[in-house]
C-alpha cells in the first residue's frame, strides 16, 4: 500500500508492506525496517530499524513523536493524485483572530467597523497573571467582535474578525 | 522548635516548604482555593484549610482567612512561600499582632527593603553601588515625563510591591511612557495588590546575578555564593546557575562582602536574597533584595549542601545560625531550569488543562520540585511555574550535559510546557559558552525555530496506522473502517480514561 | 572515547548505564527479550535488538547473540551491568575476542576474583585477613560434610560464580547440609549458569562493609570509602549506607588501604568493590571482590560526587585516573532502599503485575534510579528489584528523616513493594541507633506487624462510599443500586482503562 | 443512616448524615466533619477534620488510604443486627494452599494421602529467580495436590488441600 503523508511543509511517500508483525517501508524510496509494540493506552514504541521512538496517538490528525507533536494528513496515493489535477481556488478572505491562550478579556482596544493596521492591538488578555496584548496580524476593518471586557475565554475561541 | 507550621501558598514551592516540615517531624497545616481541591499541596499537608474562591485576591492574598485559619490549627508560625503575601507587610504585621511566628524577616525590615527607594538610599550610605533612579514612587505621567528625562532613557518601570518581572516595563521613548506605566501599574495590582511604580535607569544587557544570605537573631550573616539569573525573558527568569560563568574568586568576594554589608545596613534577619546587576566591565550594583525565599533558592542547596528551609524555621525559632562563613564551600555546578505550563512554540502562551501523563527524569545529579501530578488540573488563576528541573555535576559542562539528558527524559502530556525552550538553550553555543546577558533570550532565541527531528517517523507512524485500518476494510471485516482502526480505538479509551 | 555502547542489561542499571551514555553524548545499543520489549531501557537506547524469549537462558545470558548485536550495531564496548554475564569469564574473553571492550576488568581478572577460593590465596599472601574455608569447588556431599567438620558449623555454602545471595545457605548442623547444597546448586545454574559451589565458616552476626574502588590501566588505585551494606534479609542486601555508623577515621584508613592492596594483588582494574566483613571488635576480613559495578554505586556517587558509571567508561577507554586518592573526600550521609516488586507483608513474595500508577518523590536530596513506568508489566522471569531511592543530606540523623518522607511520598500502585518494610526500618530504634549487623533483619524483623494507621479512615471512606449508592436507591432511580454507586462506577472505568 | 464496617479484626459504627458536599460523621460515637474530593479515576481525596487522606477504590470491597491497603465489609446495622442474632456453624475442615506468589513449580515434596505436619514443605516454587518453600500450616492429609512439577501458576491458584 501506498500513502502520501503531509507534515507541516513536507510530504513523504511511505510504502508498506506487512510481514507478520513487522512492516517493510519504503519512505521516499528509502528501505526500512519496522516493528510496532504496543505500550499503554493510546501509547505505542515503534522500533525503525531498531531504534526506539516513543509514539503516542492525540488525535485523528496529531501524534506525539518522542514528546514532539505532529500534525499530519495521510492520502491515499491515488486519491492524491486525483486532488493535484483538479483546479483549487480557495483564498481566505477573513481573517480571524482566536485565543491562544485561556484568560480574561481585560480590555478590548476597537470597535466594530474600526479600521486596524498591522501590529495595531485588538485587545488586551490576562491568564496566568500576565497581561497581553493581542495584535492584528494585517490591515483591515473589524468586522465582528465577539467578546467584551470581564468575559472568561478558552483556547481556540473566536474573538475577533477583520476582513 | 515549633509545634506547627502554616504553609501559606500553593503549587511547588508549598510542596517544597512542606516536605521541610516532614523531614523535621513538624506537624503542616495548609490552605486551599476552589481550584486547589485536589493540589498536590492540599494533599502533602497534614491538614488543609478551605480559603476562598480560585482568584488570588479571594483566597490566597486574604491576611484575615489566613489568620483565621492558623489559630482554628493552633499554627505556631507561617511560612508564606514566595509571591502572594510573602513580601507583604501588613501580613507580617498581622502575624506579629496574631503572635504568630512569621517565617520570613520582620515586618520592618521587608517595609524599609521593600520600598526599593528607602532601601538604595540605605545602601548608598553603606556604600554599596546603586543604580539611578526615582526618590520615590510615581502616579503621574508629568512627573515620570521629568525623571526620565532627567536619567536619559531607556528607562524601567518597576513595580514596588514585588518581583518576578510582573508590572515591569522598559521604555525607550517618551510617548511609550504614558501607556507602559498603566499597564505596569495594572499588573501590579493584581498581582501584590499594590499599584505602587517607581522608575530606574535601564542598564543595556547587564547580567543579573544575586546572592543568597542567611542571617540570624544574633548578629551572624553568612552568604551562600552567586546565582546567575540572567537568562530572562521579559524580565522573568527562566535558568538560573552556579557559580556564575563571569565571577572570579575576586569578585565573588567582593560581590559577596557587599551583600553581608546589606545585610548588615538593612538589619535583615533569614533568608533573602540580595540582587546585583553586573555590566560587562564586571561593575557590580546592587538592584534590591528579595525579602523571601527566592524560587531558584535550591541551585544554591545542590552547591552547599544546606537546606535552606530548614535553616529559615531555625533562625525563626530563634536559633543561631550553625555554620560561619569560612564552614561553606562551593561544589561543582548546579543549573535549574523552570517548568511552566506555557507553549514556547506560540509566544509563551499560557498553557492549562489536565495533565494526562507525567514522566519525571531521574538518576544521578537530578533534582525535580514539581507541583503537579498526573490527572491534576493546572487552573488559570496563578502562576504558570509547575515544576523546577535542576542537576548537579562535579563541572558545568557535566552540568549542561546531565540537564540535556534529564529534559530529554521529562515527559508531560495534557499541556505545553517550556521543556523544549530550554533544551534550546542548553544547544545554544551562547549559552554553553557561558556568554550570555539579560538580553540574551529576547534578542537571540525571540524568533525561535523549534526542532522538528522525526516529521519522517510521524509519516511512517501514521501510515502504518491507516495501513492497518485498510487492510481491515479490505478483508470484509463487518465493522465501519474507523469501528477496526486499532490506532482508533486505543483513542477512544483513552477518551473514555477523561470522563 | 568509544563511538558506540551496547548496555547487555535490562532494568534499573540498563537505564543508569544508557543515562551515563547520553551525558557523554555517546550513542547507545541495548538488547530486549519478548518481556521487555515496552521495558523502560529498550526506550532508553538509541538502538534497541531484539535477543529470544524471556527466560533469562534464551536471552540476556545469551553471549554469542549479544555479540551478534555488538558487531550488527557497530558497538565499541559493551557495558554488562550487573547479574546476568556480569561476572562471566567466558563472556569477557568472548568480547576480547571479537575485539569489543568490555567495560569491566580483563577476563584473567574476573576469573581470579571470580574463583573465590583462589582470590582468597591471593589476599591472604598479600596480607589481608580472610574467613577460614574450603580450598576448592565442593561438590560431593562427603567432602563437604569433612570441610564443615574441619572449620566447625555453622558453615555457609556459597555460589562461586556471583553474589546478591542467590545460591546461598547458612547450615548450622550437620543433618542440613545435603538439602542445602542441593538447592544452593540449583539456585546457583539458574542465576549465574554455574552450579559451582563452596563453604566457608560463617561469622556470627558480623557486620558487612565494603570499599569502592577505581583503578585504571596506568597503576593508578583509588577507593572511594565505604558502604554499610548490613541490612539484609536471606543475605540479600535490603539497604545500604555511607559512611558506615561504625567506622572510624582509623578503620576506614585502614580498610581502605587493605581494599586498595587487594586491587593491587590482583592486578584488577576498572571499577570494583572489595567486601568486608567486620566482626563486633572492629576486626575486618576479606570476603570477596566483586568485579562488577555494585547496585548500590550510587550511595558512593552521592557522598563523593564522583559518577562511578562514567569512570567505568574512562578506564575501558584507556584514560587515567582524573583524581588521586587525596582529591577525594566524604560528604555528609547517603541511604538507598532497594525497592523490589515484593509483598513484605506476604514473607517478600514476588508480586509481579501491571504498574496501575506511580508517583515518585522529589524534592532536596532524592534520587531516584527507576527500571519500570505507569503501564509497564513487570515480569516474573528476572530479578524483582524495579528501583533504588537513594537520600542525601549534611547527617545520617537528616539523611534517615528524608528518606522516611521520600518513602512517605513514593506510591506505586498495581503490583506489591517492598516501601513498607524500608519504613518499619527507619522507624526502628536500633537502626536509627546504627546498632545492627547482617543478621538484624531476620533477627529483629522476621515477624513485622505491618502498621495499619487508617482503619479509621478506610471505615469512614467505606460507608461514605455505601451511603451515597443508599441514597440514590432510596430516591427512586431506575438505575439498580450497583449501577449509580459513584464509587462502583469509578472502579469501573478504572477496569476499562487496564484492558 | 448507619452502618458498621468490618476492617480486619475491627469493627467500626458509622453514622453519616450529609449536608451539601460534606457530610457529619459519628464513628462509634465520636463526630468527624468529612468531605470528600474527586482526584482522578478512582482516587479521592478524602478531608477529615481538615486532614487530607488519599483514598484509592481498588475493588469493591478494598481501598487503599496513603497507599495501605484494607480490606473492608460494609453492613447495614439493622441487617448486622440480624446476623448476630442467628446461629452460625461454619467452620473449615480443609486447608486450601494457594500460591501467594505467580511462578514455576520446581518440585512437588508430597503426594496425596501422605500425611503431613505443621511447617512441613510441600513444594517449591520459583520466582524471580528466588526458589520458595510452600510449607504446611498445620498437621493433616494431604487430600489433593493440583499441580505438578514444571508448571506455570498465578497469585492464588489452588496449590494443595489438606483435610
Amino acid at each position: 500500500m501506498a500513502y502520501v503523508v503531509k507534515i507541516d511543509d513536507r510530504e513523504f511517500k511511505v510504502e508498506l508492506e506487512k510481514k507478520g508483525d513487522r512492516f517493510d517501508v519504503l519512505v521516499d524510496g528509502q528501505r526500512k525496517h519496522v516493528e510496532l509494540v504496543h505500550r499503554d493506552g493510546t501509547a505505542f514504541l515503534l522500533l525503525i530499524d531498531s531504534r526506539p521512538y516513543r509514539v503516542v496517538l492525540e488525535a485523528d490528525d496529531q501524534l506525539m513523536v518522542n514528546d514532539e507533536v505532529y500534525h499530519t494528513e495521510v492520502l491515499d496515493e491515488q486519491i492524491q493524485k486525483l486532488i493535484k489535477a483538479s483546479p483549487q481556488s480557495l483564498h481566505k478572505k477573513e481573517l480571524v483572530l482566536r485565543a491562544s491562550m485561556p484568560g480574561l478579556v481585560i480590555e478590548v482596544l476597537v470597535n466594530e467597523g474600526d479600521s486596524v493596521t498591522r501590529d495595531q492591538g485588538l485587545l488586551i488578555i490576562e491568564a496566568m497573571k500576565m497581561q497581553n496584548e493581542m495584535k492584528s496580524s494585517r490591515d483591515g476593518v473589524v468586522k465582528q467582535v465577539l467578546v467584551k471586557k470581564g468575559q472568561t475565554i478558552n483556547s481556540g475561541d473566536k474573538l475577533v474578525v477583520i476582513e | 522548635m515549633f509545634k506547627k507550621i502554616l504553609v501559606a501558598n500553593r503549587g511547588e514551592i508549598a510542596v517544597r516548604v512542606l516536605r521541610a516540615c516532614r523531614e523535621m517531624g513538624i506537624p503542616s497545616v495548609t490552605v486551599y482555593s476552589d481550584a486547589d481541591k485536589t493540589a498536590l499541596h492540599t494533599q502533602s499537608a497534614d491538614e488543609a484549610y478551605y480559603l476562598g474562591p480560585a482568584p488570588a485576591i479571594e483566597s490566597y492574598l486574604r491576611i484575615d482567612a489566613i489568620i483565621e485559619v492558623a489559630r482554628t490549627a493552633h499554627a505556631e508560625a507561617i511560612h508564606p512561600g514566595y509571591g502572594f503575601l510573602a513580601e507583604n507587610t501588613q501580613f507580617a504585621r498581622a502575624c506579629e499582632k496574631a503572635g504568630i511566628a512569621f517565617i520570613g524577616p520582620t515586618s520592618a525590615a521587608i517595609e524599609l527593603l521593600g520600598d526599593k527607594i528607602a532601601s538604595k538610599k540605605t545602601m548608598t550610605a553603606a556604600g554599596i553601588p546603586c543604580i539611578p533612579g526615582t526618590d520615590g514612587a510615581i502616579a503621574e505621567p508629568e512627573k515620570a515625563h521629568h525623571v526620565a528625562q532627567e536619567i536619559g532613557f531607556p528607562v524601567l518601570i518597576k513595580a514596588a510591591g514585588g518581583g518576578g518581572g510582573k508590572g515591569m516595563r522598559v521604555v525607550r521613548e517618551r510617548k511609550e511612557l504614558q501607556s507602559a506605566m498603566k499597564q505596569a501599574m495594572s499588573e501590579a495590582q493584581s498581582a501584590f495588590g499594590n499599584p505602587t511604580i517607581f522608575i530606574e535607569k535601564f542598564l543595556e544587557a547587564p547580567r543579573h546575578i544575586e546572592f543568597q544570605i542567611l542571617a540570624d537573631h544574633h548578629g551572624n550573616v553568612v552568604h551562600l555564593f552567586e546565582r546567575e539569573c540572567s537568562v530572562q525573558r521579559r524580565h522573568q527568569k527562566l535558568i538560573e546557575e552556579s557559580p556564575s560563568p563571569i565571577v572570579t574568586p575576586e569578585l565573588r568576594k567582593q560581590m559577596g562582602d557587599a551583600a553581608v554589608k546589606a545585610v548588615k545596613a538593612s538589619h535583615y534577619t533569614n533568608a533573602g536574597t540580595v540582587e546585583f546587576m553586573v555590566d560587562r566591565e564586571r561593575n557590580f550594583y546592587f538592584l534590591e533584595m528579595n525579602t523571601r525565599l527566592q524560587v531558584e533558592h535550591p541551585v544554591t542547596e545542590m552547591i552547599t549542601g544546606v537546606d535552606i528551609v530548614k535553616e529559615q524555621f531555625n533562625i525563626t525559632a530563634g536559633n543561631v545560625l550553625p555554620m560561619q562563613q569560612e564552614d561553606l564551600a562551593m561544589m561543582g555546578a548546579a543549573i535549574e531550569c523552570r517548568i511552566s505550563a506555557e507553549d514556547p512554540e506560540n509566544n509563551f502562551a499560557p498553557s492549562t488543562g489536565t495533565i494526562q501523563e507525567m514522566i519525571l527524569p531521574g538518576g544521578p545529579g537530578v533534582r525535580v520540585d514539581s507541583g503537579v501530578y498526573k490527572g491534576f488540573t493546572v487552573p488559570i488563576f496563578y502562576d504558570p511555574l509547575i515544576a523546577k528541573l535542576l542537576v548537579w555535576a562535579p563541572t558545568r559542562e557535566e552540568a549542561i550535559q546531565r540537564m540535556k539528558r534529564a529534559l530529554y527524559e521529562y515527559s508531560i502530556r495534557g499541556i505545553k510546557t517550556s521543556i523544549p525552550f530550554h533544551q534550546l538553550v542548553m544547544d545554544h553555543e551562547k549559552f554553553v559558552a557561558g556568554e550570555y546577558d539579560t538580553t540574551f533570550i529576547d534578542r537571540v532565541l525571540k524568533k525561535i525555530e523549534y526542532r522538528k527531528h522525526y516529521q519522517e517517523i510521524a509519516a511512517i507512524a501514521s501510515a502504518i496506522g491507516r495501513s492497518l485500518s485498510d487492510r481491515r476494510a479490505a478483508a470484509g471485516s463487518p465493522l465501519s473502517r474507523e469501528g477496526v482502526n486499532p490506532w482508533k480505538m486505543a483513542g477512544r479509551k483513552s477518551m473514555m480514561r477523561r470522563m
